[in-house]
């Protein structure tokens, strides 16, 4: 086993599991945003394992620096200490749908191996790298990148909006 | 690679119960962000599987799409958690027959 | 396209262009802007639009008379209207002799009725808007008119030869708020298309036809050179029997004429058309628009000429509109009614001549008529004006005194529609009556010489008697109308004085061989020359000049007789035509209410027609039917919705999400069904 | 390989951690006292020996360990915890990609970086590890379970966000200068000068320059290229730092003492060093980025390799220049710590409104027309042919 996929066992490991403890911590949202932080951060380092050093980076930056903190923000601006909900409606139908997720998760776990291509050999030099990203990002996909910031604005003056108190 | 793309599709699940079985908005607007992130980890295999860096850009696209929907639905939450005095998807079912 | 001999020149697409900018102009004013300009403003682009398309017609000539005689063809290609693979259609302009001379009678007349309109329109009681929007209606008319006699190839007419329907029936409704004027319109308007139908019908049969020679274009030159492929198929008709293909085609153009031109059985719009305001019949259903059918016909000259069985068909539906339209003239006392049926007579014998191939003689009457007849509209207009918009002769007469100016240049226009020896009107009836004389190709064509002749009588007649009864004998109107009777504006008079000098020289210009001899006018029967290049020869017999002076002859008998009978009735002895009304009653109350024509396709067509579409089409197809099915689906769909569906929308959000994941995860094991 | 990093790990700690942090106490209680006017720390003695005050830091730490670790009732003791470790811990992860010196060839199969993870990426990783420091402000203010806290990380959960968007985009033209985002590549482009009037020659004012004018020349430091990205990013990395005169987080007068409210002891005391740590880091990174890195004014490496070289040989040279540039980096970092400690004690704090107002309102457009204007003159430039 070599020094990298030990790595991304530990790595791997650590993100399912803060990702089920996320799902699984019904009592503390606070706590459910760590685990989540901690997924972000475990899989930025899957990224870089993988020679994504870019969008390892920006995963931490983004995701880690600013979505979650927003979440984090959110809880804390709302104060929401416990979650002491009600019981649950509709628990049929959670089960069933929880039930078959993990039906087609397992069918899908058993259906990747062997039915992906192999891995190129050789990687082109600077692969991952901000240099040919960022190339490829503003030429072929200026158009998309040009959206992006479009979405971007609207969402911006949406959530202004709705977070307003009154519209005045 | 099998290995990258089967931690995405458990985390993938993981984000659909999640997104499935919580009450607290907060909790399923991080579970989408959790399916984001799988979908995000398979884009990156992809990308490393070929040799390309497209993948990434879809990354980065993603990334931003995440953040928009982010703050749309933290909005969403904060005008909800104002006039309805919860966080409970159930208490949210006015549109209904 | 056939490109030898054709002149490329951009003046063309300035004719209609005028025209167009200055009623989009209006429109654009009154329509979307909602300000009126000030009368003088909308006159100065009205007029100044029509006078500018004119000089341009003008200009054009000149450039056209300066080629050779074979190739006397201008061109002007616009841009590609149509591109359907091997189908092209181009918006382009042609400018031949034949549309030469149409365009400047059109320009010519349009511009001195524009001018007479000025002053007929003034005393419109209505706001500013109301006279911009009849300057709008008249402007986009001219356009339409100038599509139509431009055109070069069958599309484009056909644009025109709508865009002239559409504004006939606006300027008949011009006055809507009375609901018979816009009865009228819309009657005018109906019984176009159906006359529109038969020729699309043609067009349609004559583009598949030449489509299948290989030729699928819808060109006038290019046609006239394909025309030979076609000239022995024959089509099988429904009731049995086969037709020549061109023959058919023929007939189908002129069942579009017929309507255009108000033929039989199609004129019973024309003399209702006479609602609209006087300028708009003498432009449109007098001058212009009603001689589109004819012109029609002469621009195919060439299938009418390879095609004697239509040509037959076109030559008696004339002879016998102008007897019938005449016998109905004798009896009105409306004077513009009187006009109107006078004018289907006209029009019959111009296709008289089209049909026994004297194509020229027919352009030749169709430009005279179009100065006599709208100097006589204009001068009825003078006197409705004088009137105080009574139309009945019965309420007038004795107007001479008062109004002389109008009672001499009306008078010039009688003389000249009668056939006075010299005038326009002379010339161009004995040349159809000549045609038709010589028209041996036709089956009895001796019967349409003849029925001319009487038509000639008659016409001489009905246009003395309203002569008389309106400007002679005793002034039947009220004494408190009699003390107002006045001259109109001078806007109004202007026009008539060069109608009426027109109408009495335009013969001259053009007279026939035997008479430009007898007179010394070296040019004569310049216009037949100048058309030839651009109209079919048919099938011309010459006659002896011997004979030739004999028909002159009739025909000035003709007129003697039919005049003095006027002077006879109606200022010797006006107390004939009541005695002739109580001897004759049954006939002159057939006359009198036109043959109960109008009657008889109420009866027939009409009520049947909309007692079909009324219990049939509308209740019983569309709403019950039609409405059935929509309404009856929508209401399965609510029914279904509040018993069962509606369960399903729980406003949960995690049950949709549930849904969609058990949709998304059947698609996936959809496509990886076969791994 | 393994034993160089190790080697340069080691360095770090010692000079920084061991070296710069107590020191900084210190100073900054000396340099306090020298602007209010007062004597300063100078009353910890071991057998009557002040030392100027230097024993301070040792009793402090002396007295932190020993005083008792308090968690509030209602906490969450697990983040209670975690919060001060999360908020230290990217503080020294962030000295990973410093570049302390240059570039130096001993011979060995490869050259010599002085920097620990010589890394492509380097000015990113360093925004990516700080902004994982804010979860430990936000943390500890919600794990205490008390409104003043929670206010206080309420605030800098806040502050952070904002300054981190502003303070990436205030280098985006540095990026666009040095077409690099590596500190050391940054640094290694910095090792050099340009003449200041240069420019006349572009525009063809003049052919050649009088060689009296060549001589006004500046170094290609990222201050003098950037001028305003420099005091842009210079005001967002203090910011994110909370200090005086941004620290609303724990402003005493109103929120008693902000997020940190609850702790005491070394837990309370790893917030303090973090926020102490960050003051030689953030002095790092502007000056690796902005100050010319290691580089010695109007001397490039080469130079001075091969000045000294031609009498002492070149290994004695590369390592005398290790050495000397190794000094000019430190000598450098300290001139930016004594700039943030005068601003922090200069400075009154913000209101609330201001340092948002400064942050969306003033710097974020700033830094746009700042990216803006860079890449229109760079554009400009390569038309010209420079």
């Amino acid at each position: 086993m070599s020094i990298q996929l030990a790595l991304f066992y530990f790595f791997a490991a650590v993100a399912v599991g803060s990702a089920l403890a996320m799902v699984l911590n019904l009592r503390n949202t606070v706590a459910s945003a760590m685990s989540l932080v901690i997924t972000m951060v475990s899989l930025a380092a899957v990224y870089v394992l993988m020679d994504a050093f870019l969008v390892g980076a920006l995963q931490i930056m983004v995701y880690g620096g600013a979505i979650v903190v927003l979440f984090v923000f959110v809880v804390m601006l709302l104060n929401l200490r416990q979650d002491d909900f009600p019981p649950p409606r509709q628990r049929f139908v959670k089960a069933l749908g929880t039930l078959l997720v993990l039906f087609a998760l397992g069918k899908l776990v058993a259906a990747v191996p062997g039915a992906l291509p192999e891995a190129v050999a050789r990687l082109p030099e600077g692969f991952g790298g901000y240099r040919d990203v960022g190339t490829a990002l503003f030429t072929r996909f200026l158009l998309p990148f040009e959206a992006t910031s479009l979405l971007l604005l609207a969402a911006l003056v949406g959530a202004v909006v709705l977070a307003k108190r009154r519209l005045d | 690679m099998d290995l990258v793309v089967d931690l995405s599709v458990v985390l993938f699940a993981i984000g659909v119960v999640g997104a499935l079985v919580r009450r607290n908005v907060i909790v399923i607007l991080m579970s989408v962000e959790l399916m984001l992130n799988a979908v995000n980890l398979a884009f990156v295999a992809f990308s490393r599987m070929h040799g390309n860096n497209d993948g990434h850009v879809f990354v980065l696209i993603v990334i931003t799409v995440a953040a928009a929907e982010v703050a749309v639905g933290l909005g969403i939450v904060i005008s909800l958690f104002r006039n309805r005095d919860t966080v409970n998807v159930d208490d949210v079912s006015l549109l209904k027959w | 396209m056939l490109n030898e001999g054709v002149h490329t020149s951009e003046l063309l697409r300035l004719i209609p262009l005028f025209p167009l900018a200055a009623a989009v102009f209006h429109g654009v004013m009154i329509g979307l802007l909602r300000r009126p300009l000030p009368r003088a403003g909308v006159i100065a682009v009205s007029c100044g639009a029509v006078l500018l398309s004119f000089g341009v017609a003008i200009l054009a000539l000149g450039e056209l008379l300066s080629y050779p005689v074979e190739s006397r063809v201008l061109v002007d290609d616009l841009y590609t209207w149509v591109g359907a693979g091997r189908f092209v259609a181009e918006a382009s302009l042609l400018f031949d002799p034949l549309s030469a001379v149409m365009s400047l009678v059109v320009t010519g007349v349009g511009a001195l009725i524009h001018v007479y309109s000025i002053g007929y329109m003034d005393d419109d009681e209505r706001d500013d808007k109301g006279f911009q929007r009849f300057f709008c209606y008249l402007n986009l008319f001219m356009f339409s008119m100038l599509m139509l006699v431009l055109g070069d190839n069958l599309l484009v007419l056909f644009l025109g030869w709508e865009g002239v329907g559409l504004c006939s029936y606006l300027l008949i409704g011009f006055w809507y708020g009375d609901e018979w004027n816009a009865y009228c319109g819309s009657k005018a308007f109906i019984v176009n298309r159906i006359g529109d139908f038969g020729f699309l019908v043609g067009i349609f049969v004559l583009f598949a036809a030449l489509a299948q020679v290989g030729h699928p274009t819808v060109e006038f030159r290019e046609i006239q050179t394909a025309i030979g492929l076609l000239a022995d198929r024959t089509v099988a008709m429904p009731w049995g029997g086969e037709w020549k293909l061109l023959t058919l085609v023929g007939v189908c153009f002129f069942v579009g004429a017929c309507g255009k031109s108000a033929q039989i059985p199609l004129y019973v719009w024309l003399p209702d058309a006479m609602a609209g305001p006087t300028p708009v019949s003498a432009l449109i259903h007098a001058a212009t628009m009603v001689t589109a059918g004819v012109y029609m016909v002469c621009r195919m000259s060439f299938l009418y000429a390879a095609a004697p069985g239509a040509s037959a068909v076109v030559a008696w539906t004339g002879a016998l509109t102008a007897l019938v339209a005449a016998t109905i003239a004798v009896a009105q006392t409306d004077i513009k009614k009187v006009l109107a049926y006078s004018t289907v007579s006209q029009l019959g014998y111009m296709f008289v001549a089209a049909g026994c191939g004297g194509y020229s003689a027919a352009i030749f009457h169709l430009g005279t008529h179009a100065f006599f007849k709208a100097l006589l509209f204009l001068g009825s207009g003078a006197v409705i004006l004088a009137m105080h918009h009574e139309q009945d002769t019965d309420k007038m007469g004795g107007l001479a005194r008062y109004i002389p100016k109008t009672h001499r240049v009306f008078g010039v226009g009688v003389l000249a529609i009668s056939g006075f020896p010299l005038l326009s009107g002379f010339f161009s009836k004995d040349e159809i009556l000549l045609s038709a004389f010589a028209a041996e190709q036709i089956p009895g064509h001796l019967w349409l010489y003849g029925i001319g002749l009487g038509t000639a009588v008659l016409t001489a007649f009905y246009m003395f008697r309203v002569h008389f009864r309106t400007f002679y004998g005793e002034c039947r109107a009220p004494a408190e109308l009699r003390s107002h009777i006045h001259e109109p504006a001078n806007t109004v008079m202007y026009p008539l004085y060069v109608l009426a000098a027109l109408s009495v020289v335009a013969g001259l210009l053009s007279p026939p061989q035997l008479w430009g001899d007898l007179l010394g006018i070296a040019r004569s029967n310049s216009l037949h020359h100048f058309l030839e290049p651009a109209l079919s020869r048919g099938a011309v017999h010459t006659v002896e000049h011997s004979v030739e002076w004999l028909l002159v002859a009739l025909a000035v008998s003709a007129f003697v007789v039919g005049a003095g009978l006027a002077w006879w009735m109606y200022v010797r002895s006006p107390e004939i035509p009541g005695r002739i009304r109580e001897r004759a009653a049954g006939l002159y109350r057939a006359v009198a209410n036109k043959y109960w024509v109008d009657e008889l396709y109420d009866t027939v067509l009409v009520h049947p027609l909309v007692a079909v579409s009324d219990r049939v089409l509308y209740r019983g197809i569309d709403a019950a039917g039609i409405d059935g099915v929509v309404n009856g689906s929508a209401a399965a769909v609510r029914a279904l919705a509040a018993r069962g569906l509606k369960y399903a929308q729980t406003g949960l959000t995690q049950s949709y999400l549930f849904f969609m994941i058990v949709g998304a995860l059947a698609m996936l094991g959809w496509m990886l069904r076969s791994s | 390989m393994i034993a160089e990093t190790i080697g340069k790990i080691l360095f770090v700690l010692l000079v920084v951690m061991g070296a710069f942090l107590p020191l900084i106490t210190w100073v900054e209680r000396k340099q306090s006292a020298l602007i209010q006017d007062r004597v300063g720390a100078n009353r910890a003695d071991l057998a009557g020996i002040t030392v100027l005050g230097l024993l301070h830091p040792l009793t402090d730490v002396l007295k932190l360990f020993a005083k008792e670790d308090f968690v509030p009732e209602g906490a969450n003791r697990v983040m209670h915890l975690l919060a001060p470790v999360i908020s230290l811990v990217p503080a020294i992860v962030m000295l990973a990609v410093v570049p302390f010196a240059g570039v130096y060839d001993f011979g060995g199969e490869r050259p010599f970086s002085f920097v620990i993870a010589d890394v492509d990426w380097g000015l990113l990783f360093v925004f990516a590890v700080g902004s994982i420091a804010a979860y430990g402000t936000v943390i500890s203010g919600w794990a205490s379970n008390n409104n003043w806290a929670l206010l206080g990380s309420l605030r800098a959960s806040a502050q952070m966000i904002s300054y981190e968007v502003t303070m990436g985009l205030s280098v985006v033209g540095l990026f666009m200068c040095f077409q690099t985002l590596s500190l050391q590549e940054m640094s290694l482009a910095q090792d050099s000068t340009f003449r200041l009037l240069g420019f006349l020659e572009h525009f063809g004012v003049v052919d050649t320059l009088p060689a009296w004018l060549g001589w006004l020349q500046l170094p290609t430091w990222g201050i003098f290229l950037q001028p305003l990205g420099f005091v842009m990013f210079l005001t967002c990395i203090m910011a994110e730092n909370k200090r005086p005169p941004f620290d609303l987080p724990e402003a005493e007068s109103e929120l008693v003492a902000g997020y940190h409210l609850e702790y005491s002891g070394m837990r309370w005391g790893l917030f303090y060093t973090a926020e102490f740590l960050e003051v030689p880091v953030i002095g790092c990174i502007v000056t690796a980025a902005f100050l010319g890195g290691w580089s010695i004014p109007f001397l490039d490496t080469q130079t001075l390799i091969s000045g000294i070289g031609g009498t002492f040989g070149t290994g004695f040279a590369t390592g005398l220049a290790l050495v000397l540039q190794l000094l000019a980096f430190l000598a450098k970092v300290i001139v930016m710590i004594w700039l943030q400690m005068t601003i922090r004690w200069s400075l009154p704090r913000f209101r609330y409104d201001q340092v948002m107002d400064l942050c969306w309102k003033i710097l974020l457009p700033l830094s746009l027309a700042n990216v803006f204007v860079t890449g229109a003159v760079i554009l400009w430039m390569k038309e010209l042919g420079a």
